[in-house]
């Protein structure tokens, strides 16, 4: 059972993963990307996990209090950042391919090759 | 490990792969919104408010942004 | 000391102040403001280099120094190999700068700024000493090069380009992060110096080959090594001249100089026992690498698409280097590095003044039109010799280290492999501008991929025709740097000092964390010997051959043409076949890549 | 490649890359028992030297403060990305007609958006001492932005965010962290060494500097996505569909 959260995030990022692969439009293909980032949030913030601890907050707590690692949430905060700026950039080029190259769907988007 | 947990994470892992085969934009963009309430949901669970305070705010703003962009494909078509 | 910080917080605040301003102040000021700031960095950074000769500059963010070993705050280690790198990263900027002059006007401050942030994340990329600050600068380059690289968006090449880069690199990135997370669960560090001491003293398990089979796969795809490959040579094809030279020149070599920063004070200790088979692996990649990339430049005849694959061939051989794991090898690849970052910076801006002056950038098309830009000729003749590494210029010392070590190894099968990668992409170099400013060869060449669109490069409201020097001036200068770089005296012999520094673990350790300072070391003399000059000849001379090759295959009697065509049509029709531009088969290659990568260090570490 | 060899190579790699990523997480402490020393050290010594309650804000902006000066790049870079690739050299313009709502909603809006701005300052200024801070109350300004454009119309939107001095905030913000920083470095100490006064815990002037540092990213979070979303409402509002090629 203590695996069970780890487990989670590599299910994501597999699921995540195959929809990227797979996609026919580059919204979904955003959409899946992020799902697939999704997955190092679970990861991080389950590593840092400890059992009947609180979060890293100490306003109205006694001194001492047992908390979860604070440096795990950080990282996924900056990570959290960096997955929304990544997907509002990748939709500024699917706009543009659609108005520029008349598709969405980044199977037809193959002008270089070989 | 506690049951609340035990329930997120099998709703989560749910909700990861209803959004990757939705295939629909305008479903997608529920789909995708919901998942990401699960996810702060599991971060409140394991004791990351300032992590699920962001996922909410960026999913709040997240949301409306995609349909904007799906709205505005859908229309060149 | 204080210089540290100053080589991310300068281009940084420059391009704040210039969004915040720019829009205020008269035209120009973007290209000034860009070019000082570019400039100022670089002097930072060539400070810098000079006074870590001796010992790291180790610098704490806000002051936090470790306490009882434990690092607290975010550290930069700044020695010679990776301050020279932030250096060539600013004098490739201001080079890049000098030749956009007026060239972006259409976008205002935007190509400024972004260049900028861009620089400011490759100075902090190449010294930051944590493992997450080295993602958050990856991202960081990331997100500035997904734009810059779109930047002619009204084109499906560009398109094409920006999209496959940004996703693949995305999922590159997630791939580090997993790593990141895998070793923080493990030894509850992120600064590399105390995660290699975490790792001390017990055998590498499960948990550790496949972190750092997920690390090593992330920087990877930033340099672009086979089978993470494909974007690099749709971005740097689609990308504006300006951007193509910073990002060939500098960035991919990033992505293998962080290899060897995590490898060495993280991670040499635990995979000690392994480091055959991980040489092994290294080497074998980066082998592989080098002669796709080769190849496929050959069959290039896209001038930009044509030195992406030339990058991508030379990446293969730093990989070598780098993957020879000694510090002779590491000197080596570092010096090559910089002086071939030079060379391509120059090669590819005088694709740019063909682009500006002749408005294509086709090699068949352009065939004996080379005339209206003649000083361009000299740049791809000297270009070509120094990636073909002619003694005693440019890129040699670096190749002759490299060469020297594979023998120190046993891997004496490695020079004539790297020789004939060099041979490829400097013999099609080569070929390229003697077809354009001889006039040399056939009009034609049907096995060449398919004909880019013409060229659209130039931004049609620039008035008239921009002054010589500017148009001239920075390729060139930085063709006399990249081949003048060897003629520092005892440069070879220093580097390695610096190299053994780096990769002398314990004594790393006890300077980042506890502050000793090392034992001041004697620089080892290095006497090149006969070897290297034979393989310079040899790849010099074999790709002048290759290039009249290249030119004249068609004209080879029957006999010696028919059966090695038959023979190599097939495979070279199918690696084309690859390269096949769409982002979808691309992630399904990374993922290959990355399960290859892990289950062979699987197999192989015990 | 054809889209099944794709699948097919994917399936096969995706089992081999999902198979090994099982087998390193299996080496990890079980879930719940983290003893790793740097967020342990943290949790114990954060509160006693920076007078912050909230410990990951002390990560964020003191700490770890050089990673969340790359991260607001990031966000700055991303918005000058968006712009460039959005950007509408041809000057394509058409006639935005005047969307009339009720009175009713506008005033909903209104006074729903005065809200959010209230709810969006709260959460940028406790962000030291309970959850929230600079990023997450940045994005419920903008957000504040937005709903005047949903309940009102477009005019009213791009009046009250005029582009150029979005901009400058938004310059001011991501640039104003580097300069604290800078500042640090002209007082004689480290890159963003925690300089002022800590002040007493628990309270909202205290932290140092850390303040300066959370209102600016709090400036450049709400400015990048005000930007964000005027640059795709552009898109949705102004623009003509396609261009004709």
């Amino acid at each position: 059972m203590s695996y069970l959260p780890y487990a989670l995030a590599v299910w994501i990022f597999a699921v995540g993963l195959y929809g990227v692969v797979r996609s026919r439009n580059l919204v979904h293909l955003v959409v899946c990307l992020s799902v697939a980032q999704s997955s190092t949030y679970v990861l991080l913030l389950s590593i840092g996990y400890v059992n009947r601890g609180t979060a890293p907050i100490f306003a109205d707590v006694p001194k001492g209090t047992r908390a979860v690692d604070p440096v795990v949430q950080a990282l996924t905060l900056t990570d959290v950042v960096v997955s929304v700026t990544v997907a509002a950039l990748l939709l500024a080029l699917a706009i543009q391919a659609q108005r520029h190259a008349d598709t969405t769907d980044p199977d037809e988007l193959s002008e270089m090759h070989g | 490990m506690i049951p609340l947990q035990a329930a997120i994470i099998g709703l989560v892992a749910a909700g990861a792969l209803a959004v990757v085969l939705t295939r629909d934009l305008v479903r997608l963009t529920m789909a995708s919104s919901l998942y990401a309430l699960l996810l702060v949901v599991l971060f409140l669970v394991f004791q990351a408010p300032d992590v699920a305070l962001s996922e909410l705010v960026v999913g709040a703003v997240g949301f409306p942004l995609v349909i904007v962009v799906a709205v505005v494909l859908e229309r060149g078509k | 000391m204080v210089l540290v910080p100053l080589v991310v917080a300068i281009p940084l605040v420059a391009a704040a102040a210039l969004t915040a301003m720019g829009q205020f102040l008269g035209r120009r000021v973007d290209d000034l403001t860009g070019i000082a700031a570019a400039v100022a960095t670089t002097v930072v950074s060539t400070m810098l280099l000079l006074r870590s000769l001796d010992h790291d500059l180790v610098y704490w963010f806000g002051g936090w120094r470790p306490r009882h070993g434990i690092a607290l705050g975010i550290a930069f280690d700044v020695e010679p190999l990776s301050a020279g790198i932030a250096a060539l990263a600013g004098a490739l900027m201001t080079a890049s700068f000098v030749f956009a002059w007026r060239y972006f006007d259409e976008v205002g401050t935007l190509f400024h700024v972004l260049m900028l942030v861009f620089l400011a994340a490759m100075n902090g990329f190449a010294l930051s000493g944590d493992l997450f600050n080295m993602f958050v600068f990856f991202e960081l380059m990331s997100v500035c090069a997904f734009a810059l690289v779109g930047y002619a968006i009204e084109q499906r090449a560009p398109l094409q380009g920006a999209i496959n880069f940004a996703v693949t690199n995305t999922v590159g990135a997630l791939l580090l992060l997993f790593g990141i997370a895998l070793v923080y669960g493990r030894t509850g560090a992120l600064n590399l110096a105390q995660i290699g001491r975490a790792l001390d003293g017990r055998p590498p398990d499960g948990l550790l080959v496949v972190a750092f089979a997920l690390l090593l796969t992330g920087f990877l795809v930033k340099a672009g090594a086979v089978p993470f490959h494909f974007w690099l040579s749709d971005a740097y094809a689609a990308a504006p001249i300006p951007v193509c030279v910073v990002l060939s020149g500098v960035m991919s070599d990033l992505g293998l100089h962080a290899v060897a920063r995590i490898y060495w004070p993280s991670f040499s200790g635990v995979f000690a026992a392994d480091a055959g088979s991980l040489r092994a692996i290294l080497v074998g990649s980066g082998v592989l690498t080098a002669l796709v990339g080769g190849t496929m430049a050959f069959f290039q005849r896209d001038l930009k698409r044509l030195l992406a694959f030339v990058t991508i061939g030379h990446v293969g051989i730093f990989l070598a280097g780098i993957g020879l794991l000694t510090a002779r090898a590491l000197a080596g690849t570092t010096l090559y590095v910089l002086a071939d970052g030079f060379v391509k910076g120059g090669l590819f801006l005088a694709v740019g003044i063909l682009l500006r002056r002749a408005r294509d950038g086709d090699e068949l098309r352009l065939r004996g039109q080379g005339g209206v830009a003649p000083m361009a000729g000299v740049a791809f003749l000297l270009g070509g010799l120094g990636l073909a590494g002619l003694p005693p210029f440019g890129t040699f010392p670096g190749s002759a280290l490299i060469i020297r070590s594979a023998g120190d190894v046993g891997y004496g099968w490695l020079p004539p492999l790297l020789a004939a990668a060099s041979i490829l992409t400097a013999g099609t170099v080569l070929r390229a501008g003697a077809r354009i400013f001889l006039g040399l060869g056939d009009t034609d060449d049907p096995s060449l991929s398919h004909e880019p669109p013409a060229a659209e490069e130039e931004p049609a409201h620039v008035p008239g025709r921009v002054s010589p020097p500017l148009l001239f001036g920075p390729a060139l200068a930085l063709m006399v740097v990249g081949l003048g770089l060897a003629f520092t005296p005892g440069l070879a012999g220093r580097a390695t000092q610096w190299a053994q520094r780096f990769e002398d673990r314990p004594a790393h350790t006890a300077e980042l964390l506890r502050g000793v300072a090392p034992r001041p070391a004697g620089t080892p003399a290095f006497h090149p010997g006969a070897a290297p000059y034979v393989y310079g000849a040899i790849s010099t001379v074999g790709a002048v051959g290759f290039a009249f090759f290249g030119l004249y295959r068609r004209r080879l009697p029957a006999l010696l043409r028919r059966v090695p065509g038959r023979l190599t049509a097939g495979p070279a029709a199918q690696l084309k076949a690859l390269h096949s531009g769409v982002v979808g088969d691309y992630v399904a290659w990374l993922t290959f890549g990355a399960a290859a990568l892990g289950g062979l260090l699987a197999l192989t570490v015990r | 490649m054809s889209r099944g060899v794709r699948s097919g190579l994917f399936l096969v790699s995706a089992a081999g890359l999902t198979a090994l990523l099982l087998w390193a997480v299996a080496d990890l402490p079980d879930f719940g028992h983290y003893r790793g020393p740097y967020g342990k050290v943290l949790n114990s010594v954060a509160v006693g030297e920076r007078h912050t309650t909230n410990v990951v804000a002390a990560v964020v902006f003191d700490y770890r403060g050089v990673d969340t000066m790359g991260e607001e790049f990031i966000l700055f870079a991303s918005v000058m990305g968006v712009a460039l690739l959005l950007r509408n050299p041809h000057r394509e313009r058409r006639q935005v007609p005047v969307r009339i709502q009720s009175d009713a909603v506008r005033l909903a809006g209104i006074g729903f958006a005065a809200g959010l701005l209230v709810l969006g300052l709260y959460v940028v200024a406790h962000g030291y001492l309970t959850p929230g801070g600079g990023f997450q109350g940045g994005v419920v300004l903008a957000s504040a932005f937005v709903l005047v454009y949903l309940a009102g119309d477009y005019h009213a939107y791009r009046s009250m965010s005029p582009t150029p001095a979005i901009d400058v905030l938004g310059a001011t913000g991501a640039g104003g962290y580097t300069v604290v920083g800078i500042v640090s470095l002209l007082l004689g100490s480290a890159f963003l060494h925690n300089f002022g006064p800590l002040g007493t815990t628990g309270k909202l002037a205290s932290g140092g500097s850390i303040p300066f540092l959370n209102v600016a990213s709090a400036l450049e979070v709400s400015a990048a996505f005000v930007l964000l979303f005027s640059e795709f409402l552009d898109e949705l509002v102004v623009r003509p569909k396609a261009r004709s090629e």
